[in-house]
């Protein structure tokens, strides 16, 4: 018996907690949905990273995407906020305390419709955060009209064909100067695990567009936010690796074979070299893939982009590293004497 | 006798001086330089800017009434006018009140001269001529002609004049002396070439000891300051930017900790941004605010509605301005009122503050915040244009004589304690529940913020009984926040029949109405400070015969919250509006409440 | 005697049955076959979906309410539990009236079974097992077995049921042969298994003939269509998105020249865009709509304001669900009026109609257009979820009996006629001034809208003269809109003590009331369908000595509204409100009203 | 006398108008503000190409660039609309009237700030539109505050120093998919005015950056948006002139030398290169090019991107191409039958 329960032992991480300390509620999306797997892979992330649960606040606007946090970091403190508006809130949140982390997961309709404005001005800002878009191409809570992001000339059952072009959010971070710009699948759970762990160690905006697909409005086969479509036409530019700060990086490839980039913390990423040549801290390079990925149609997935020489928010409004939120009184109320002295210049 | 000594005695500081000038031609430094100098002297001044939403080539006007009475409110007469705007000239003239005096810039083409008025011509053209400024101050340093002029005709102290440049340029000799030679030559030549003949002057006089003079905006962002702002998000807009602009300027130097802030101010994209931030801060245990105006007000809607139902502390500061719509961004009034109480879909009912003064503006500036984290709930000032961009006098500022209330936020050490916790459960049965900030470590801690439907521990329910429960709640916390909020300001014996209610910036204009009244008409005042009412205010509705509702809208705002607040003493209340971009003068006032009410 | 015939009358066609499944398990289909089908044999039916927000596996509710009296509102008692959904079975269960009917799937864990209830054991694994349909229609065949077993247990007609299916496929054979084989098989299986315990059962009737059954949504949808809505713009949210998609849905059929649009139909980036679009339509001469709920009102703040003052004729279609904030999305509420009503900074005041059942949907949905059009104003059609995505039975609408109203608009050859034209200036003294479209060719045709202060020719003016006259014309204007806009509804002999006042989707609860209420308390009641209101309303205050307004709000707000209406009489006037997101019931109606007016 | 009259009637277009016919009212803006220079070019455009004023509809959100609309075109109906909000109310007129030609004027806060999502999703439809960018960095209006595109560490005295990355909206553009992108500069009228008509011919969104000085608040020298700094770094692509859809396009250039890209009306621009090879028909070369110059601090000008071939959003609607504004109540309310067979469906 004592062997038994032995084994039946959870297994922990850093901080002694296991991965269950690291789930949510029940999910209440549709079986098989994209945002499910996504979630899995946050928990794993965060569990594997060791981070306390407290440590971190989870974002969302509105939508099924949206919904997902409360199935993810169930001890964590979370804000469902609006539709299209989690920039604004992370911003305000992770300013007031910057010893958080914070990790924001929006549809492509809450990012690219109706949040368009404030995602290109959270990047622009560079608000150090996870910002995670479960893009699916469809609004998926409202029951499947097209988002900006679905396919030109899709056509779906109830909303019709779609005649615009989509909207590709990798580039719109990489033009609003986003220094951590990456596109997965959630079909490739290990990658999401990965980019996500590292977006976590970098001290800036990280966007990561994952290709998440909703099974009850968009994933029949031609559509570029289906399963199928995202397995047979996934292009991996390397396979990545995130190796935490205190690990030695093992020297168990060839040199020119893998990248390695450094996160602020001290950990780095590994990216094995699939395919051909890619060198992700070349901004026109990956401005090119990212068009010729498009032209292509090809799921050009991986760290698309990385530069992690921009200051962050924190950083250029020159901001003292203890949360705000633990000012005392005396520390936020300037002095008596001060007021006097102010007042003597209204004289 | 009475009569004409109380004349006579009305010629000294007791005048209304307007300067007309074209937009961006640099005159606020003198017009200030003028209205502080009589500051300086111990006479009771205001200024007000009526400007235009342009950045230069309109005409502008900037008024300064000294009053030996103290009374600063705007007053329709004109005893002094100068004149620097030809487009304008004649209408201006026109304006000048019997027995005035109107200096003006004699390359301007004269109207026909009115009998009774007095002209004082100036060759502004000349004397800037004499100092020869580089070509791209001349019309700044022509404005200085007419200080030197007027200063020298009324008999404005050129010392008390330097000490207001010298406050202006904060003390840089350089500028202030640049200034003055130009204001010295231009009071010599006045001096030498004219001949005083209208009956308006100065003399020092020491009504103004120990006070400051300074604007609204400026006075509520330093009351922010002194309240702890640690966060504070914004988007330009007239006429609320100064307030951000105030709260950027003095923060740095109050609030640093080894070189770095202790706070944030961030300019967002939009209003939707400002305050999306402002909430994620104040959730995340910020002292969280944003300032804006009408236009931005339409724009938080949706957010306002999220923070009132899930509870989260934030002070919105609303510098009104003329609306509907884009209406006139450089005009005052009182219009947001109705739209602000229950701003947001669905049933909300939003908590406002309502400064009268700029001492208020820098009381309620602190006091907002204590009020939101008690409440955990947005907390509206409604401030306006008039009291928050024109410069009023007052006794300086008092420094917060409360602790800083934060509200009812548990701590990991606490939680421990207590052994549970539920976000939204009304412990105390005031409505109020008690929250617990992002970082708190203990396992209770955590909630989800949301602005769906929940039950007392922030999980999503669609339950019916849920979502009437909490309805209840925060009506019972709607309530609860009636004696957390300023109380009104009562005055007058009590007994009178007629009780006049207002609130805002019309404060000045009132107090003027009431001193001349006193003969007329015996008032009761109240002066709403906040919204919900209190009972006092429901007891002095009680306690009145006739009772009358003044405020610069339209639509009668406060009359009809009133209304709703006492049903059943509806009729009784009588609503009382101007809304036409003026502030209101207090002759308007008196006439109108005698019409109203009977003499 | 009486007492027990009417109770026997009542067991048949007189019964609510919930069909409690989970959520996008494809009972829809199951449940409107069910609905159509009473409907087909002649009793009056209603259908209600009480569904989560979500997409698939929480539990969602069907009411199904036949009743040969005509009554479709909600009511609480549950005569027939139909449950396929183990989470909530236990609830379910306790829910069900005495002497009601439980039809269960027999794969459920069953709770104690209750005294006086009858249980129908359902083999629905081993019935769906016998067609074995492919895989994933499993659980959508799961549901047409209790179709089949419910119909034979109640007497529904299995010709019934076909023909609701054709309808639902529009008349395709094969996927409803293939719906009727389950429901045969089950209807068989329960013939040969079950026995009738149960009194409940249905007759055909006459009562539905030539009546239609249809939601609010695609009525008022058809009613734009009918008053030739040619601009709509939107943006997806529960409950509006199916307003839209009827007018997506049927304008191709009904609006094509050579095979091309004579409309648009645009889905925007979001709330703020959509009002921005259907502005800039409504202005270049389109009947021009948007449609909405909750949170997309409070994004929509500032452009109604604009609307507002620059006068541009737009419809507003807010199917209102529960707020504040985001409350529930799928559940109703009447709890946007006072934020319409004063929706925008500044002074606005704006036009809402309030259909009160599917037929005024269809109506509002054309008059609106004729409204907003004469009055140059945004207009707001307030319906609700209750209303809009929920089945009622109606008469087939009336198509319109009044010519389209197109505004005071001015063509070129009027122009040239008249030979002068001022944008605002109010020539026929009712407040509403003369347009003119672009493209326009006439050289006085153009003027420049903006939200900012104008004069009487659409110019910038910062005059304080300017302003009032224009707002004093809007105020004018706000008057007569009274006019233009729906009369209330009175119903009872006038003369009764007591007046009930209500508006929208209340009206079936209401009357269902009234008929329970004859005996104990004559009533006369008012159903407001307009804000402003009219002389009709103030009239029946007036005659009325006890007043009540019921609403499903928490505030009272169409009571405010009232109040500030009629303050002579604000005390009269008491509040009647549920607001806890399910429809309100006759019984409670019937009984709150004789709680708070006395017996 | 006669003679004197003769030659002072004033010259008169082919729709027999004067210039004054396009003038509007006297401006309130600064004098030497960019935007006056820009309000003339859209007055000799105008003129120009002919088109009747009553033929075009100018709209604008807020600012100063916003007011601008008054100060041009006094004979064509005009929307000043809400800040940042012109491309929706531009839509809807646009879709409702369809023979009208659109022409918004826009400032760098309204567009880049609280504009950018309208911004995006106006391109993605391409609505046939000119959508004149007045870029001076700042918030006029307001008294100078920085704007979205505000040059990264810049200092203005009362703004301070902006810590932000500008916004590229000819790269925001561009990644929205619009077929006409162009760059100017106020202090280049020749260039202007050949590409605002160029973009008045031009079936689709045809977006105009236009760096346009603010002279009160941010004309300083090291100012990329100063008139100083433009004369300075600007670096035409080409010479452009505009060719009109009657005129011969004259063969007096070298061939090689000069590209012509046909608009939609038949009209075309003829764009004499300097400098270096560079077509504008290349996506990707546009988009390197905007990279490049933003890298560089080069003020490339002239017209970056030019496509053809996108539907009009009033083609994607599959819309009428008469003016719906036009349809008469018949036309507009289906029969009183239809609504009968309508409602047999409900039965
Ligand atoms: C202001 C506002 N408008 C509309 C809605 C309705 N709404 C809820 S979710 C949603 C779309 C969500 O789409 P997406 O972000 O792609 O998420 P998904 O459900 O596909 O994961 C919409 C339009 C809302 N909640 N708020
Ligand atoms: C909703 C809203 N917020 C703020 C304002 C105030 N405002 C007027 S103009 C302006 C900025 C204009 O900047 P830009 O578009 O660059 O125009 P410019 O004046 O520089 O030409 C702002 C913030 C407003 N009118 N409406
Ligand atoms: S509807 Fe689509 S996006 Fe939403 S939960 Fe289901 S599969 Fe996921
Ligand atoms: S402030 Fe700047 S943008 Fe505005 S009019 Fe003056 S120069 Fe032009
Ligand atoms: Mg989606
Ligand atoms: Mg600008």
């Amino acid at each position: 018996m004592a062997t038994t329960v032995e084994t039946r032992k959870a297994k922990v991480n850093d901080v002694g907690l296991a991965k269950a300390d690291y789930k949510g509620g029940p999910s209440t999306l549709c079986a098989g949905c994209g945002h499910n797997s996504i979630s899995s892979q946050i928990v794993n992330a965060a569990y594997e990273l060791s981070i306390r649960p407290h440590e971190i606040i989870k974002l969302s606007g509105i939508g099924c995407s949206s919904k997902s946090p409360a199935y993810f970091l169930g001890k964590s403190h979370g804000f469902n906020s609006l539709h299209g508006r989690m920039p604004s809130v992370a911003t305000g949140a992770l300013v007031a305390n910057r010893s958080l982390k914070g990790i924001g997961v929006s549809g492509d309709g809450d990012t690219a419709s109706i949040g368009m404005g404030q995602f290109v001005h959270l990047v622009r800002r560079n608000l150090p955060m996870v910002y995670v878009i479960e893009n699916n191409g469809v609004y998926g809570l409202t029951k499947g009209q097209f988002s900006a992001t679905a396919d030109h000339e899709q056509t779906l059952k109830y909303a019709g064909t779609n005649p615009f072009m989509p909207v590709d959010l990798c580039m719109e971070a990489l033009t609003a100067n986003c220094g951590f710009v990456a596109r997965s699948f959630a079909g490739d759970p290990k990658q999401v695990t990965e980019l996500i762990k590292a977006a976590f160690s970098f001290d800036g905006t990280a966007v990561l567009d994952i290709i998440s697909p909703c099974v009850t409005f968009n994933d029949r086969d031609e559509s570029t936010k289906s399963y199928s479509w995202g397995r047979e036409h996934q292009d991996p530019l390397h396979d990545v690796t995130y190796v935490p700060r205190y690990e030695e990086i093992q020297v168990d490839y060839e040199p020119g074979e893998t990248t390695i980039v450094r996160l602020h913390d001290g950990s780095a990423l590994m990216l094995k070299k699939l395919d051909e040549e890619y060198d992700p801290t070349d901004r026109s390079a990956a401005i090119q893939l990212l068009d010729e990925a498009r032209a292509n149609q090809v799921l050009a997935t991986g760290l698309i982009y990385f530069n992690s020489d921009q200051a962050s928010l924190q950083d250029s409004e020159q901001m003292i590293k203890r949360p705000l939120s633990e000012l005392t009184p005396d520390e936020l109320r300037p002095s008596q004497e001060s007021l006097q002295e102010v007042l003597e210049g209204f004289k | 006798m009475t009569e004409n000594s109380t004349r006579a005695k009305a010629l000294v500081n007791d005048f209304s001086m307007v300067v007309a000038t074209v937009n961006g031609s640099g005159s606020q430094t003198s017009n200030l330089a003028l209205v502080r100098a009589l500051f300086r002297m111990g006479i009771p001044v205001s200024g007000k800017n009526l400007f235009p939403s342009n950045i230069q080539g309109l005409p502008t006007w900037y008024t300064i009434r000294a009053s030996g009475d103290g009374h600063t409110a705007r007053r329709e007469s004109v005893e002094i006018l100068v004149a620097m705007n030809v487009t304008t000239f004649t209408e201006d003239h026109a304006g000048i009140s019997e027995g005035g005096a109107c200096f003006y810039a004699d390359h301007l083409p004269k109207p026909q001269a009115r009998a009774g008025i007095v002209y004082y011509p100036m060759p502004i053209k000349d004397l800037v001529k004499e100092v020869s400024p580089p070509k791209d101050l001349k019309e700044y340093v022509a404005n200085m002609a007419y200080v030197g002029i007027v200063s020298e005709m009324l008999g404005i102290d050129l010392e008390a004049v330097r000490g207001a440049l010298m406050t202006h340029f904060h003390d840089r000799e350089k500028p202030v002396e640049l200034n003055m030679g130009m204001i010295r030559l231009a009071a010599e030549w006045a001096k030498q070439n004219l001949e005083k003949q209208d009956p308006y002057r100065v003399e020092a006089d020491n009504k103004t000891k120990g006070k400051i003079l300074i604007e609204g905006n400026t006075a509520g962002a330093l009351g922010a300051i002194y309240g702890g702002v640690s966060f504070a998000s914004w988007y330009p807009i007239t006429p609320a930017s100064s307030f951000a602009d105030a709260v950027r300027q003095y923060l740095p130097q109050l609030r640093k900790e080894n070189g770095k802030n202790t706070y944030a101010v961030i300019q967002a994209e939009d209003e939707l941004s400002a305050i999306g931030m402002a909430i994620g801060a104040g959730w995340a245990g910020a002292r969280s605010m944003t300032s804006t105006s009408g236009p931005g007000i339409s724009l938080m809607a949706e957010f306002v509605g999220l923070a009132f139902f899930a509870e989260i502390p934030i002070v919105i500061w609303d510098v009104q301005r003329m609306g509907p719509s884009t209406g006139l961004p450089t005009r005052t009034s009182q219009g947001d009122v109705m739209f602000v109480r229950y701003l947001g879909h669905g049933d909300t009912k939003n908590v406002i503050l309502l400064p009268g003064s700029v001492a208020e503006c820098f009381e309620f500036g602190w006091r907002a915040f204590d009020v939101a984290e008690r409440l955990q709930s947005p907390v509206f000032v409604l401030s306006d244009l008039d009291l928050g961009m024109n410069l009023w006098m007052s006794d300086p500022f008092d420094y917060p004589d409360e602790p800083m209330d934060r509200g009812k936020v548990l701590t990991a050490e606490q939680l421990e304690e207590i052994g549970e916790f539920a976000r939204y459960r009304d412990v105390d049965g005031d409505g109020i529940a008690y929250r617990t900030l992002p970082g708190n470590e203990h396992p209770l801690a955590p909630w989800f913020v949301r602005g769906t439907g929940h039950n007392e521990h922030a999980e999503y329910s669609e339950r019916p009984d849920d979502w009437e429960r909490n309805m209840e709640r925060l009506m019972r916390k709607a309530d609860s926040a009636r004696d957390l909020i300023p109380a009104p300001v009562l005055s007058g014996s009590g007994e009178a029949r007629v009780g006049l209610i207002y609130y805002g910036s019309t404060e000045s204009a009132v107090r003027e109405a009431c001193d001349r009244l006193t003969e007329q008409l015996e008032l009761d005042t109240l002066r709403l400070r906040a919204v919900p009412f209190n009972s006092d205010v429901k007891q002095f509705i009680e306690d009145h015969e006739v009772l009358c509702v003044l405020e610069m809208n339209t639509d009668g705002q406060m009359h009809k919250l009133l209304q709703l607040e006492v049903p059943e003493r509806a009729t009784r209340l009588r609503s009382l509006t101007q809304n036409n971009g003026l502030p209101l003068t207090a002759r308007w006032i008196a006439e109108s409440l005698v019409d109203l009410v009977g003499g």
